[in-house]
């Protein structure tokens, strides 16, 4: 029993770890505002929530337990909130999507850094 | 396995950092901002476990609702920077609107 | 031999870093920016100092058996909430300037006082 | 961290975010350190509070930073000189770690050993925050009520006329767009603020304390503030409730001191609050955390009110 | 209870503060404040009874031994600067009722009285404590009140000298901070005379010069000594005048108290003077200090810049007699202390009763008000006489003291310097009365009336104490000599 909560957490971690980086690439490599806030959105939920879970299954007792889930439903109801409104207010302020680069070029002029 | 996910979200908090220096617009860098902030709550997390004490989870889950109320701040205050005194163009592109 | 100080040479760039910009910036906020850096840099060095090798945090717990040390802790939690208390003081200066000078630069205040002075003269 | 310290480019916005990174990342060091008590401290008040403070006063203040005009040689040369000073005083001390260094020989040894027996707290930072360095905290409340006051003689205004009904609409129209967050909020709230008051009385036992707690506390009601606007928040929380609250958790503070007086002891010494040392340590720490906590919300409330409803005033004086 | 005389000191304006915001009405908090001024006035003169016949007072707060909990010690230089502290406060707050109906709103009196009381705290705190970070503390609860107070001037020039304050203040804190970090970790004590002992062992290593420089840097930028001296003439000028009588006459006084605390009893003489040239560091940025203040105040127009910058010139007296490094020269700082706390007090509340007259401290609207306002005139050619060092006044004393001291010691050079600083001071002096006496009043103003009573009392209380102690010294030399010799070690 024990062994096989060690490889899941272990797996959930790696598998993490593996996305966050991933979206960690992506937030420098993507070329638009828009198409960053997709790939923090991968990290923020699905990467914080599988490295959340690898250590739930590191230690499941009690207190710290709860705490973790509690992180968990913190992050799951934040970031999608604050991803949301972030993009309202980008959008808001003309901050256009590149649709196609050649087209669009004037258009993604950033509102004044 | 925890040193690596450690290393794993070091290395995400620096590009992170990195596109909240380069960030060409406000929202990039608060993107940016807000995804550093996770990442330092679980970072703080597994560094909990890493050193065998967990109770220290009281100090991720307070930076995580501190970094929601500080998204939240500089969104909101943004706006009203960009509306009132930066952009008064935007702003009366507003108003036509209403 | 000089590794063994590396933390503390860090921690004197950072606060080379602050202090610069305290001094060389014209602008108001960017001051007390600059300030907080400054401060925060002190914290870390103090807190450097209460470090122990393999020493764990100085909350009593069974199986641990050396602690950092916590005089350090204190010390600094103190030391942040007078920095808050500065920068919050600060800020309100700054706000006041700017709504009696219309700038919050340093060169341009500067200039409005010489005027002001002046008048008074004649 | 270095590399960020460095990069603080003209536009202040970016700025105040950067000092957020800023005090995460050093937060993080804090717990990299052990110092959890700090590092606690430091994320709600380095990453938050004095983020957000400064946030209202650069929305007040206009956002980008003038070229500088002259060379700053002199500066440099200050700097330097106080940088290579810092370094050759740096040359003589004990190794970063090293347990043999004086700091962890003479005067902390008695904390992390005896505090146990003497105050009856697990956490040793508590203990010494609360009972040995009471005196300390007690300045360091009497520092930030000063704030306080001092923030409320500068930004105060005179009594508020009638809310400006003009704006009121357009106030709605904006905070319409934020419903989601709302809602979101809404949820949140309430367990921040339990978390606060679990922070406030854990304290003892795990990082936390009344700072804390209070800086948390303050965190929510602004949240409040922030997305449902400010005279919402003034008429469930008023500014002058938080005003008494201020003065009433130094003076709570300062008063177990005096008791302790009139019992026999010293100031502030807790041994003689109850019939039993370890009670009287028990019940003079949570009745000073609770003055600490108490003060320090409100007086952080009291700034970030006056902070935004200064601003508003001077928005609704622009729009006429 | 007077086993608790030292923390009552402290604590007891700490606990009025929160209590003014209690009390409504302007005049019952003004009354208030009075009230636990003239309390802990009491208390310090008790204390100093207490330490002259009982010798140095320990008290342990929390009950705590001392290098493990935060201990008060008070020895004769304590007792003697809270003597000054609470008295010029007392004394001040006399008239600030009056003065403050002039230049503040009412809503913001409540305000002043309550940061008034913390900033006098912050200096009791300072000046008791036996702990190097319980000082730190305090000195910021004392200089955050002091720039919010600065702050509250009707100039709008306040709010930048305020902000200019707070930032090398807080620089000079942080040094402070800095240098108190690298002490504790050679030594790993707070304690100040803990830190005494313990550093004996490690005095030559670099580390603590470091800290050394670090806080004679920190509390240098306080006192503005001369070259860091900026902040202080606008501060001074633009604060409302209460705030200018009470800071000049106590801030800078607890700042020479640090630098003598920190040089004498925690580095020990020898470190301080012997190894490190600070001896004669010191000695020439007090003279140059002396003279370009000097030099600018005779150049101001605004009165209050004047006296800004001579008190800038009396810090550097105050640093001479204290890098002479004798038991006479320290004496004379102490008395000096003591003296220049009376004079500027009784100046800048003058100065005060001619704002509330006529509205503006320029030199050009003293015309004639020689005749006008003769009792607040006189007040101010009596200090400016004693600022001089006139026999007779208590400036004289301090500058025989000083004179002596240097010759002693066989420096002559500095002896004339001194005695030639001081003839500058006459020529600022002479400006103001010239201009107040002997040109007729501005045409087209109506003739002002003589100031207030509740003005002219305290002004004349300190005046005639001017005059007293320059005749009487007996209570002022022997206290001095006291505290001097015990920092020396000699016993009397």
């Amino acid at each position: 029993m024990n062994l096989i909560l060690e490889i899941a957490s272990g797996l959930c971690l790696l598998l993490g770890s593996f996305l966050c980086l991933s979206g960690g690439i992506g937030i420098l490599r993507f070329p638009d505002f828009y198409t960053r806030m997709h790939a923090v959105g991968v990290t923020d939920t699905l990467g914080a929530g599988m490295i959340l879970i690898g250590l739930m299954l590191q230690n499941p007792q009690g207190i710290v337990l709860l705490k973790l889930m509690m992180i968990l439903l913190f992050t799951l109801l934040i970031n999608p909130a604050a991803s949301h409104a972030l993009a309202k207010a980008a959008l808001r302020n003309n901050l256009h999507p590149v649709l196609d680069e050649s087209t669009n070029e004037g258009r993604n002029k950033p509102s004044k850094p | 396995m925890l040193t690596a996910a450690t290393i794993a979200i070091l290395v995400v908090m620096l590009l992170a950092i990195i596109r909240c220096i380069a960030g060409p617009s406000l929202y990039d860098r608060i993107l940016a901002f807000n995804m550093f902030g996770t990442k330092t709550v679980l970072l703080i997390s597994v560094l909990g476990f890493l050193m065998g004490r967990p109770e220290f989870l009281d100090i991720a889950l307070v930076y995580a609702l501190i970094n929601f109320i500080s998204v939240i701040g500089v969104l909101r205050f943004s706006d009203s920077a960009e509306f009132n005194h930066q952009r008064p163009e935007a702003a009366s592109i507003k108003k036509d609107k209403r | 031999m000089v590794l063994g100080l590396y933390n503390y040479w860090i921690v004197v760039l950072l606060m080379m870093i602050g202090f610069y910009i305290v001094i060389a910036h014209g602008n108001l906020i960017k001051k007390l920016v600059g300030l907080t850096i400054f401060q925060t840099s002190v914290f870390i060095f103090y807190i450097s100092m209460g470090n122990v090798d393999s020493g764990s945090a100085p909350i009593l717990a069974e199986g641990v058996s050396r602690y950092s040390n916590p005089l350090p802790h204190v010390l600094i939690l103190t030391a942040i909430v007078v920095g808050i208390a500065t920068t919050a003081l600060g800020l309100a200066l700054a706000v006041r300037i700017k709504e009696a000078y219309g700038s919050i630069e340093e060169d341009e205040i500067q200039i409005q006082d010489q005027l002001t002075e002046d008048n008074s003269k004649c | 961290m270095i590399a960020i310290a460095i990069v603080r480019t003209k536009d202040l916005l970016a700025v105040v975010m950067l000092t957020g990174i800023y005090g995460l990342l050093s937060a993080s060091f804090f717990v990299v350190l052990d110092a959890v008590d700090v590092a606690f401290t430091e994320a709600s008040v380095g990453a938050g509070i004095s983020g957000l403070l400064m946030l209202a006063a650069i929305t007040m203040t206009g956002r980008t930073e003038a070229p500088k005009r002259h060379k700053p040689l002199l500066a440099l040369l200050v700097v330097l000189i106080t940088g290579g000073m810092l370094i050759y005083g740096t040359l003589d001390m004990p190794y970063f770690g090293s347990f043999d260094a004086p700091v962890h020989q003479h005067v902390a040894p008695r904390y992390i050993n005896d505090s146990m027996q003497e105050v009856g707290v697990p956490n040793i930072v508590t203990s010494v925050l609360a009972s040995y360095r009471a005196f300390d905290t007690l300045g360091e409340v009497a520092v930030i009520f000063t704030a306080g006051i001092g923030v409320l003689s500068l930004l105060a205004l005179p009594q508020r006329r009638k809310p400006y009904l003009v704006d009121e609409s357009g106030k709605e129209q904006m905070y319409k767009q934020h419903i989601v967050l709302r809602v979101i909020s809404k949820a949140l709230i309430p367990i921040i603020l339990l978390f606060a008051l679990y922070v406030q009385f854990h304290g003892d036992f795990g990082p936390g304390g009344g700072f804390q707690a209070g800086v948390i506390f303050a965190a929510a009601i602004i949240l409040y503030a922030m997305l449902f606007g400010l005279d919402n928040a003034k008429r469930v929380f008023s500014l002058s409730l938080f005003q008494l609250l201020a003065a009433i958790g130094l003076l709570l503070y300062a008063s177990v001191g005096v008791v302790s007086l009139f019992n026999g002891g010293n100031f502030l010494d807790y041994n003689v609050l109850a019939d039993d040392p370890i009670a009287g340590q028990h019940l003079g720490i949570l009745l000073i955390e609770l003055g600490v906590g108490c003060t320090v919300a409100s007086v952080m409330i009291i700034i970030f009110f006056n902070f935004a409803g200064r601003r508003e005033a001077q928005q609704n004086g622009e729009e006429r | 209870m007077l086993a608790h005389l030292p923390i009552l000191q402290v604590i007891v304006p700490l606990m009025a503060a929160p209590l003014c915001w209690f009390l409504d009405r302007s005049k019952l908090v003004w009354l208030f404040a009075l009230l636990v001024c003239g309390f802990s006035c009491l208390t310090s003169i008790a204390l100093l009874q207490q330490v002259m016949s009982s010798g140095t007072i320990i008290y342990q707060l929390g009950g705590w031994d001392a290098p493990w909990g935060i201990e008060y010690r008070i020895d004769e230089l304590n007792a003697l600067l809270l003597l000054i502290i609470s008295t010029i406060g007392t004394i001040v707050l006399f008239a600030a009722q009056t003065s403050l109906q002039k230049e503040l709103p009412k809503e913001r009196h409540t305000l002043f009285y309550s940061l008034y009381l913390l900033s006098l705290t912050g200096m009791f705190g300072i000046v008791a404590t036996g702990d190097v970070f319980n000082v730190f503390v305090f000195l910021e609860i004392s200089s955050l009140s002091g720039y919010a107070l600065i702050a509250l001037g009707k100039d709008r020039r306040a709010l930048w000298a305020a902000y200019q304050y707070l930032i090398m203040g807080t620089i000079g804190a942080t040094f402070i901070l800095i240098g108190i970090g690298l002490l504790y970790q050679m030594t790993g004590t707070l304690n100040m005379d803990d830190l005494a002992n313990r550093l004996a062992e490690v005095n030559q290593t670099r580390t603590v010069f470091a800290a050394f420089a670090f806080l004679i840097v920190g509390v240098c930028l306080k006192l503005a000594l001369f070259p860091l001296h900026l902040w202080l003439p606008n501060a001074y000028a633009y604060a409302p005048s209460i705030v200018t009588a009470f800071l000049a006459a106590t801030a800078t006084k607890v700042a020479v108290y640090l630098l003598i605390r920190f040089t004498y009893t925690v580095f020990g003489i020898e470190l301080s003077f012997s190894i490190l040239p600070l001896q004669n560091l010191f000695i020439v940025l007090g003279l140059v200090g002396i003279f370009a203040a000097s030099t600018a105040a005779i150049y101001k127009t605004n009165v209050k810049h004047i006296f800004a910058y001579s008190s800038i010139a009396q810090v550097g007296y105050m640093i001479i007699g204290y890098a002479i490094n004798t038991s006479t020269g320290l004496m004379a700082t102490l008395l000096h202390l003591f003296n220049h706390a009376l004079m500027k007090s009784a100046l800048f509340l003058a100065l005060g009763a001619v704002m509330y007259r006529i509205g503006s401290v320029q030199l050009s609207q003293f015309q004639g008000l020689g005749r006008q306002m003769p009792l607040t005139m006189a007040a101010i050619v009596i200090g400016g006489l004693s600022l001089i060092g006139v026999p007779l006044t208590v400036g004289f004393i301090s500058k025989w003291y000083l004179l002596l001291a240097t010759i002693e010691a066989g420096m002559w050079p500095v002896a004339v310097l001194v005695l030639l600083g001081s003839l500058l001071a006459v020529l600022y002096i002479w400006r103001i009365v010239e201009t107040a006496y002997f040109k007729p009043p501005l045409p087209g103003r109506e003739p002002v009336k003589e100031a207030p009573w509740t003005f002219l009392a305290p002004i004349w209380i300190l005046v005639l104490a001017n005059i007293y102690f320059g005749i009487d010294t007996r209570l002022s030399v022997q206290v001095a000599q006291a505290a001097s010799q015990s920092l020396f070690g000699i016993n009397p």
